[in-house]
């Protein structure tokens, strides 16, 4: 749960830093700011669930308890390194510490409670809840203490150079909470405590140095030290409290900063580190004393001393109304309170918070005025006197830094940013280049890689079944197909030349259909054949008539590869389960069809009734083609080429009279035919769809013989309409079970005796039919004719009444 | 209105009764009655299909013409097998046939009949309906052609269709 | 057999026939009906959710033929779960097409219905080769939806679009006939039954067919390599058909899900677990592709889009680890993300709306209208899409990564996840600050004002994600028991006995 | 002594199919192909009439009407494609 | 099956069989497009006709009623053929298709 | 007959499979007509091949596997309805780029890979 809150607030800096959203500078420190910090809180994330997952339970309290048990675990460094890598990034500690003060930009209320006080410590609070259970082994011990020195000394030493007086207060943030990391990074009981006390010193004073420097930048109408100066004599109330504030920071005795500094330096001194290291701390320390005195003394030297103020958008600067002062006082007055008196002011305080993080058993510690004068003292006298002489030449130092280009980290960011965005949208411009030859081809290679390795080791088998001979004509009719099908992939680049080999295979295929004993199929196959034949045909009228050589060889070639492998595949497959031995379940549907479904032709009667789900399926997939198709050509515009691509117009005469003849008689014969096959349909080789297909064949001739104006007037109704009534027969037919309590689709048939006539049979299956009928036909035509008013002459007489 | 529910094409009616007894391979009185009800509701639906009826006087000479057309044919076959078999070269010739009759139907069982039968095809006719332009196969002189076109074809046709 | 289990299909197949009918009736009635369907759908959802929650199997067999021999339909936890889905992203979509995206084609809500009766098919269908005529159903009504639209954008994508998935259809047809040759059945029940037992050259028949439906699923599932068509095609349809096609790559994984763990499952004997191996580690690239993707889209759509890949691989990578956990914490973020990103879709629409000749490009451009409430939306839906707390994308990611058993693949598997998410933190990020606040002096000519059903339709998709976040524990403890429903398929085995309705009865 | 005479129609009627598909081939100009075609589809009549002699049934024989019919339709609009382009409008 | 049925039939096959494989040679050999347009529409179509013929008696003679559907495909054949030629024909013509050289007369222009 | 079988459909996805890889809508839609030749006689051959074991019941006979039949029957009629669709989808491409390139250079200029195309047909 806390996690949660973890990430709001992260989610929270970032609106709120970029609540000037106009500045572009805003914008992106409050972005670099969310990517840090939401990305330090995902590695915490994973941390936390590591640690779960050795703990078993999310409990703090059990958490804790397993300390040992954490750390003992295999799993123990990732854990640390991940928790850690979180805690850092929030509290801006090195090498994530570049955030932190570009999220200055925010106003200041939001910077003084966000970026001081709260927010930034919640690293810290982190590391001060998870002690017990992570801190103490060797890995911590170097992590946290050296990442705390690295940010205290980086911290310290750049607040000095900043002219921003947020930016100095930002940057002296960063080397207090390096401070603070530090002392939990010794390990020892003491230092954790000291670091517990720093934290509440450090609010107290930065607090109120951030407001204060809001008066000065809300009185001035700036926040650059070199314009700002000798602000004592417009302001001496903020600036007395300032000064102290920022005395107490830089550790001056009688004030709280100096007491969690002087435990700091004492802290420091009983580190036990091996050898040449042990002096290492103490050094560190003092340095970072000396560089905080320095920025300290420039904050109140260069702001409120040092000459007179330069162009002040606001001049003269005056003290600030009484309400804004207020809080900056109380602050002050508690940094006073708790330098002077430590045990009785903070003392319980102290004590409590040191107890949560340390688990209990607090050491006894003193906390008094001064301990006397021993070596902490000594320190922090060196440091104030050191950070003094350093201020003094500062001129020296400022030249120094100069040299040193001033990275801004922003622009860093940024600039990293949109590198990646760059090359990321290189990289997909690259792979994702809307090329459907390429797409195809990732499809084709990745389902022969992927079907390669069964089939390998399947290799050429021939099952138990064994090869039955040839019969010569089957056998010529094969190597026709085969003849025809590789010329139309030789000779696709001639369009109508491919048509007509395509045409052939597509005759053999229904041939062979009929030949291995499928006559519905043969059926079906043909008239489905000339149907698209005729498609075909209508489009290749706006199509250019050939196809310009576009691929370089080497791919032609490679491409040749691959489909030989498909293909081998295929037969390999196909000759592997042709001789295998094989049962299935038609046993079923060769018995029940005539008793259970009224009709013998097996195949139509698992069409419309076994498997009648399947049709009405197919018959929608029919019907939504048809309207995807009316609707993509509805208002489109297409110019045909004026001739055939091979140099001859397209001749006037568009009507034949033999054709137009023959036309006539055509119509009422295909009907009777369609009819014949629609009626044996459940008994005999035939059914709905061959039906449909006739007499949408049929209705074609009239519009390929008389044209499209002719025909339309003269079919009553509207294809949309026919393609629905299909539909709803279909749906009625396997819905009038549902009246009986039988479920959708059950048919029932009975044989009804005529005088005249004798018996036949009726069944609820020819309703089904029926509807796949009227579909085919409002599909198919809906379809073509379509495509067939797409023509100039017939777009512009039809735009009257619509199909 | 009775007799708009008659027939408006008996003609056709009739083919399309005996092309359902063919259909349905058997002449059962359930066929019969099912070939009647189709042959008349059939071409009510596809009138409009049909716009102009040609006037039939003499229908009745129309299957001693087919019978006529039917072993012309034959002979034809032959002929022209022989001709291929040979692998002689032929003499083909575009040979224009002005034309006596008028109903386009008319025109188009002349032209149907000249392709079927021997030696000929009729390639196309002239937009005014006035000429039919026929391919010979192989025909020592185009009046050969049209003179065998016009006693054997064009005649009975004429008569049955003014 | 239970009537209320055609309801799903039956509802919109005479909606659509009715819309059929009424092509040239007025729009507005027309509207009315179409949305009348699909609140009746969502009512029929919310009925076999109900009934499905017993944890019991309902079978449903067509023309009261006994399966294997009729075609069967199967509730169970999971097809009420993706059932649900549909139907609310269904009315969702449907409510925004309606403020305005379905004019310029009489038969726009046709085929939005057919889609929808499309996607129910499949969802409950038992029998592998209706399993191929229900994907026939919703690609072809996808491709209508597709093209919906005026301009020429959109016909290049979606020429790429039908013809891979035509052959994606052809390959389904030659693993269901390399299948069928082997086991003689189609019902899915009976080859759960038949495949353990197959010996012999059978084996890498069926192996090779089983691979090959893999591919299949995978390409409509989108899954690296098969996924570079998605981007330009999602980003270029119009914004309620995009939305809806947030649930078209999720059929994909539907269909591994059901065939692989029932048909190819632990117990498939030589066959188990049939190319769970591959899936693994194609699902972590897929993630880091849309990765990429998103960091160098140039418009908000398309970075919706990659997100759609994002999702796919997250949702894949557990699935592949076969763990009841992981499985479950899955389809907790199958809900989550599918109707975020369509929400995200809807909002990009929005947005472009409103800015103008910018749309939804991510560059400088005027302030647009209703910049608060857009970028309201857009913040929750990126939120979510990312999986940052508080909102329900955090839960299911939190529920993927304790899925994983620690081991290689849980290293994997969290440095993809997060890193994953970090990287779409920057993007959307970068996107957002451009799109809303990298604003310029100047003006917009006239943007057309939000219309009311619009923004509900927007803002109730990406709210969902609130609401999966107060109602996590009870969605939760469903996907945990859809899991492990899945995971034991004996119960799905008893479709062979469904009882037959007599005359007595 | 009927089966032996079908083989050998059968044999005859196939070898033509293959003439034919040489024509097919080899046909200089598109009519050619087209007429081909159509004398292929009338050939496909005849084999199919010989196979329902031969298996001694008559399922195929309205298979041999469907091509009969629609034979006719294919080969009309590919030669209108040849001559007008439109084959409908 | 009686025996003259048989002979009837035996001829009709062989008669059909030659007449289309003739009618394929034609198309092979024959010059020009004009004249190959003979051999189908006459030769092939009397050769399918004759095998309809046979098929008409052999399915009559076997006691189980009548079989003539045959018939119609005739027919049907009969109307077609020489309507797919004269368009056939028109289209070479459009094409300027040319014809042998020792052909007499032109065809028509377009 | 098996061992033929095999091989028309493994020469008919070989032919399809390299037209599908072209880099014109039009080569592509004859690509996936034969490849879904291929499939529905792999489909239909699942129920292996017999010879005048018609599935329409007549007493005394052998039946081959209707159900193949029933599948390749609804697969045509679906394969039909979704060619129509890419015909006219291609169609719809001429018009609003008009050039049925699908090779990612949409209508690029005649690169010199297209100066050298052959003469169609011969
Ligand atoms: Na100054
Ligand atoms: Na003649």
């Amino acid at each position: 749960l806390m996690l949660i809150f973890w990430e709001l607030t992260s989610l929270v800096s970032f609106l709120l830093i970029s609540f000037w959203t106009h500045k572009q500078d805003a914008r992106r420190g409050a972005r670099m700011a969310l990517a840090v910090t939401g990305g330090g809180g995902l590695a915490l994330f994973a941390g936390i669930l590591l640690i779960g997952h050795i703990v078993g339970s999310y409990e703090l309290d059990d958490v804790l308890a397993a300390g040992d048990l954490i750390k003992a675990h295999a799993l123990y460094p990732v854990a640390l390194t991940l928790v850690l890598l979180g805690a850092f990034t929030k509290s801006a500690q090195f090498p994530f510490h570049f955030w932190l003060p570009h999220a200055m930009q925010a106003p200041t209320p939001v910077s003084a409670y966000l970026h001081s006080a709260t927010m930034v410590k919640a690293g810290i609070f982190l590391m001060a809840r998870l002690y017990p259970a992570l801190a103490g082994t060797e890995q911590w011990f170097y992590m946290v203490s050296f990442t705390g020195m690295a940010t205290l000394l980086l911290g310290a030493y750049v607040a000095m150079f900043k002219h921003d007086l947020k930016g100095l207060l930002a940057y002296s943030t960063v080397s207090h909470l390096g401070l603070i990391t530090l002392l939990f990074g010794m390990g020892t009981k003491l230092a954790a405590v000291a670091g517990v006390f720093h934290v509440i010193n450090h609010a107290t004073f930065k607090a109120s140095l951030f407001m204060a420097a809001g008066i000065i930048d809300h009185e001035t109408g700036t926040r650059d030290m070199r314009r700002i100066n000798g602000l004592w004599r417009f302001m001496p109330h903020t600036a007395t409290l300032a000064m102290v504030a920022a005395s107490s920071m830089a550790g001056v005795p009688l004030l709280n900063g100096f007491l969690s500094k002087e435990m700091f330096f004492a802290e420091s001194l009983q580190l036990n580190l091996p050898g040449l290291w042990a002096w290492l701390p103490p050094v560190v320390a003092t340095l970072a004393g000396i560089f905080a005195v320095a920025y300290s003394a420039r904050f109140i030297h260069d702001v409120f001393f040092n000459g007179k103020p330069v162009d002040l958008p606001i001049y003269p600067p005056h003290e600030p109304p009484r309400y804004m002062k207020i809080p900056v006082e109380i602050l002050v007055f508690a940094c006073v309170m708790v330098g002077i008196f430590p045990a009785f002011s903070v003392g319980p305080l102290l004590y409590a918070a040191a107890s949560a993080t340390l688990g209990g058993d607090v050491p006894d510690y003193h906390l008094s005025v001064t301990h006397g004068f021993n070596l902490p003292l000594l320190m922090s006298f060196m440091a104030f006197f050191g950070g003094l002489l350093m201020y003094s030449q500062r001129q020296r130092f400022f030249d120094f830094h100069a040299r040193f280009r001033e990275i801004d980290e922003k622009a860093v960011f940024e600039a990293v940013v949109s590198r990646i965005t760059a090359w990321a949208h290189a990289l997909t411009g690259r792979i994702e280049n809307g090329s459907l030859q390429r797409y195809a081809l990732l499809l084709v290679v990745s389902i022969v890689a992927v079907a390669a390795a069964p089939l390998f080791d399947l290799g050429l088998f021939v099952g138990s079944r064994g090869l039955t001979p040839v019969d010569w004509p089957t056998g010529l009719a094969a190597a026709a197909l085969m003849l025809c099908a590789l010329a139309t992939a030789r000779f696709h680049r001639d369009r109508f030349y491919a048509l007509i080999l395509l045409s052939v295979v597509g005759l053999i295929v229904a041939l062979a259909f009929a030949r291995f004993s499928a006559p519905d199929l043969a059926m079906t196959q043909l008239s489905v054949e000339v149907v698209t034949i005729v498609l075909l045909m209508l489009s290749l009228y706006y199509m250019p008539s050939w196809t310009p050589l576009a691929t370089s060889t080497p791919k032609r070639i490679r491409d040749i590869v691959i489909a030989l492998v498909a293909g081998t595949g295929m037969t390999l497959v196909t000759l592997a389960m042709l001789t295998q031995p094989f049962t299935s379940i038609s046993e079923f549907f060769l018995a029940n069809s005539k008793t259970g479904g009224g009709g013998t032709n097996v195949v139509n009667v698992i069409l419309v009734d076994f498997r009648g789900f399947d049709t009405l399926g197919e018959i929608t997939v029919l019907a939504i083609a048809a309207l995807g198709i009316y609707a993509m050509l509805k208002d489109t515009a297409l110019t045909p080429p004026p001739g055939d691509g091979m140099g001859h117009a397209w001749s006037r005469d568009a009507y034949p009279v033999l054709l137009r003849q023959i036309a006539r008689p055509m119509l009422p014969l295909a009907l009777m035919v369609s009819v014949y096959i629609f009626l044996r349909g459940h008994n005999q080789p035939g059914g709905g769809f061959i039906a449909g297909l006739i007499t949408s064949v049929a209705l074609l001739l009239q519009y390929i013989a008389s044209g499209m104006v002719w025909t339309q007037d003269r079919v009553p109704f509207k294809y949309h309409n026919v393609i629905g009534l299909g539909l709803l027969f279909a749906v009625i037919a396997g819905a009038g079970s549902l009246a009986f309590g039988y479920p959708f689709l059950t048919s029932s048939f009975g044989y009804i005796t005529w005088p005249v006539v004798g018996k036949f049979e009726v069944a609820s299956a020819m309703i089904f039919d029926l509807g796949v009928y009227l579909t085919v036909i409002g599909a198919t035509l809906l379809a073509l004719v379509s495509i067939g008013r797409l023509s100039p002459h017939s777009a512009i007489k039809s735009r009257r009444e619509d199909v | 209105m009775l007799d708009r529910l008659r027939f408006p094409q008996p003609w056709l009616s009739l083919i399309l009764f005996i092309t359902w007894q063919l259909l349905s391979d058997q002449v059962s009185a359930g066929s019969l009655v099912l070939g009647f009800v189709l042959a008349w509701a059939i071409p009510q639906m596809t009138g409009g299909f049909w716009p102009e009826r040609p006037a039939f006087i003499k229908s009745w000479r129309m299957p001693g013409y087919l019978l006529r057309v039917l072993t012309d044919i034959v002979v034809a076959s032959f002929q022209v097998a022989r001709l291929i078999v040979s692998g002689r070269q032929p003499r083909p010739a575009f040979v224009s046939y002005p034309l006596q009759l008028e109903h386009p139907l008319a025109i188009s069982i002349l032209a149907s009949t000249i392709s079927l039968t021997p030696g000929t095809v009729s390639a196309d006719i002239s937009d005014d309906n006035k000429t039919l332009l026929v391919h010979a196969l192989d025909a020592e002189t185009d009046q050969e052609v049209i003179d065998a076109i016009r006693t054997r074809y064009e005649k009975p046709l004429l008569e049955m269709f003014q | 057999m239970n009537h209320w289990l055609t309801a799903p299909i039956l509802i919109p197949l005479l909606g659509g026939i009715l819309q059929v009918f009424m092509g040239y009736a007025p729009l507005s009635l027309r509207r009315t009906l179409a949305l009348t369907t699909t609140v009746l759908m969502l009512v029929a959802a919310v009925v076999l959710l109900v009934l499905a929650n017993d944890g019991s199997y309902r079978f449903y067999a067509f023309g009261n033929w006994q399966p294997p021999f009729g075609i069967v339909l199967v509730l169970d936890r999971l097809a009420a779960l993706m059932l649900i889905l549909t139907a609310i992203l269904g009315l969702f979509c449907h409510l925004f097409a309606v403020g305005g995206a379905d004019a310029g084609n009489r038969q726009f809500h046709a085929l939005f219905l057919f889609q929808l009766m499309g996607l129910n098919i499949a969802f409950l269908t038992g029998d592998l080769f209706n399993l191929f005529v229900a994907f026939e159903v919703l690609l072809i009504a996808s491709y209508g939806l597709l093209m919906h639209g005026g301009g020429t954008a959109r016909t290049v994508p979606g020429l790429h679009y039908v013809v891979l998935n035509l052959v994606g259809s052809a390959v389904f047809l030659i693993s269901v006939g390399m299948i069928y040759s082997v086991t003689g059945t189609l019902n899915m029940a009976d080859l759960a039954l038949k495949v353990p037992q197959i010996t012999g050259e059978n084996l890498s028949i069926v192996k090779a067919g089983g691979m090959m439906l893999l591919v299949v699923f995978a390409l409509k599932a989108a899954i690296i390599p098969l996924c570079f068509w998605l981007p330009k095609a999602y980003a270029r349809a119009t914004a309620p058909v995009a939305a809806l096609f947030a649930v078209m790559t999720k059929v994909g994984i539907y269909a591994i899900l059901r065939v692989y763990l029932l048909v190819f499952g632990d117990d498939a004997g030589a066959l188990a677990n049939l190319g769970m191996d591959w899936l693994f580690p194609l699902a972590l690239v897929t993630l880091a592709m849309g990765v990429i993707g998103a960091l160098g889209a140039d418009n908000l759509k398309t970075l919706v889009a990659w997100q759609v890949i994002i999702s796919v691989g997250t949702l894949l990578a557990p699935v592949a680890l076969g763990s009841v956990a992981g499985t479950s914490a899955a389809l907790f973020y199958l809900l989550s993300t599918t109707w975020t990103v369509a929400g995200l879709f809807l909002v990009a629409d929005l947005i472009a709306s409103q800015r103008g000749s910018a749309a939804d490009k991510i560059v400088t451009a005027p302030i647009m209208r209703h910049r608060t409430f857009l970028s309201v939306l857009f913040l929750i839906g990126a939120v979510a899409a990312v999986g940052l707390p508080p909102l329900g994308g955090f839960f299911a990611k939190l529920l993927i990564l304790q899925s994983v058993s620690p081991g290689p693949e849980m290293a994997w598997l969290w440095s993809s996840i997060l890193i994953g998410s970090f990287f779409s933190v920057i993007a959307y990020s970068r996107a957002g600050s451009i799109v809303f606040w990298r604003t310029v002096e100047g003006h917009i000519n006239e943007p057309p004002t939000l219309g009311g059903s619009v923004s509900v339709a927007a803002g109730a998709l990406v709210a969902q994600s609130l609401v999966l976040v107060v109602l996590a524990g009870p969605v939760s403890s469903y996907t945990d028991a859809t899991a492990a429903q899945l995971h034991n398929p004996a119960g799905y085995l008893q479709a062979l006995g469904t009882p037959m309705v007599t005359e007595d009865n | 002594m009927i089966t032996t005479v079908l083989y050998i129609t059968t044999g005859m009627v196939t070898l033509a199919a293959l003439l034919n598909v040489y024509r097919l081939f080899r046909g200089p100009d598109a009519p050619d192909r087209i007429l081909a075609l159509d004398t292929l589809y009338i050939n496909a009549i005849a084999l199919i009439i010989l196979l329902g002699l031969i298996l001694d049934t008559r399922l195929y024989l309205p298979s041999a009407l469907l091509i009969a019919v629609m034979g006719f339709v294919g080969t009309v609009a590919m030669a209108k494609y040849l001559k007008r382009g439109s084959v409908i409008e | 099956m009686n025996p003259i049925a048989e002979y009837v039939i035996c001829a009709l096959l062989l008669l059909g069989g030659v007449f289309t494989l003739v009618g394929a040679i034609g198309l092979a050999r024959l010059p020009d497009f004009f004249t190959r347009l003979h051999g189908p529409t006459k030769a092939t179509t009397l050769g399918v006709g004759a095998i309809m013929l046979s098929s008409v008696i052999f399915f009559s003679t076997r006691n189980e009623g009548i079989g003539i559907s045959e018939i119609l495909i005739t027919v049907f054949l009969f109307m077609t053929a020489p309507v797919s030629a004269n368009i056939l024909a028109k289209a070479a013509m459009h094409l300027r298709v040319k014809s042998s050289d020792n052909t007499r007369g032109q065809p028509w222009e377009q | 007959m098996e061992l033929v079988f095999a091989l028309v459909i493994g020469t008919l996805t070989s032919a399809g499979v390299y037209l599908l890889l072209r880099a014109r809508t039009f080569p592509v839609v004859v690509g996936l007509t034969l490849i879904s030749y291929g499939v529905n006689l792999f489909l239909f051959g699942t129920g292996r091949l017999a010879t005048g074991a018609e599935p329409v019941l007549r007493h005394g006979a052998t039946y081959t596997d209707p159900i193949p039949q029933a599948l390749v029957l609804t697969a045509i009629v679906i394969g039909f309805a979704m060619t129509a669709f890419v015909v006219v989808l291609s169609l719809r491409n001429l018009a609003d780029n008009d050039d049925d390139h699908v090779d990612g250079h949409q209508s690029a200029p005649t690169t010199e890979v297209e100066h050298n195309r052959e003469i169609p047909g011969q």
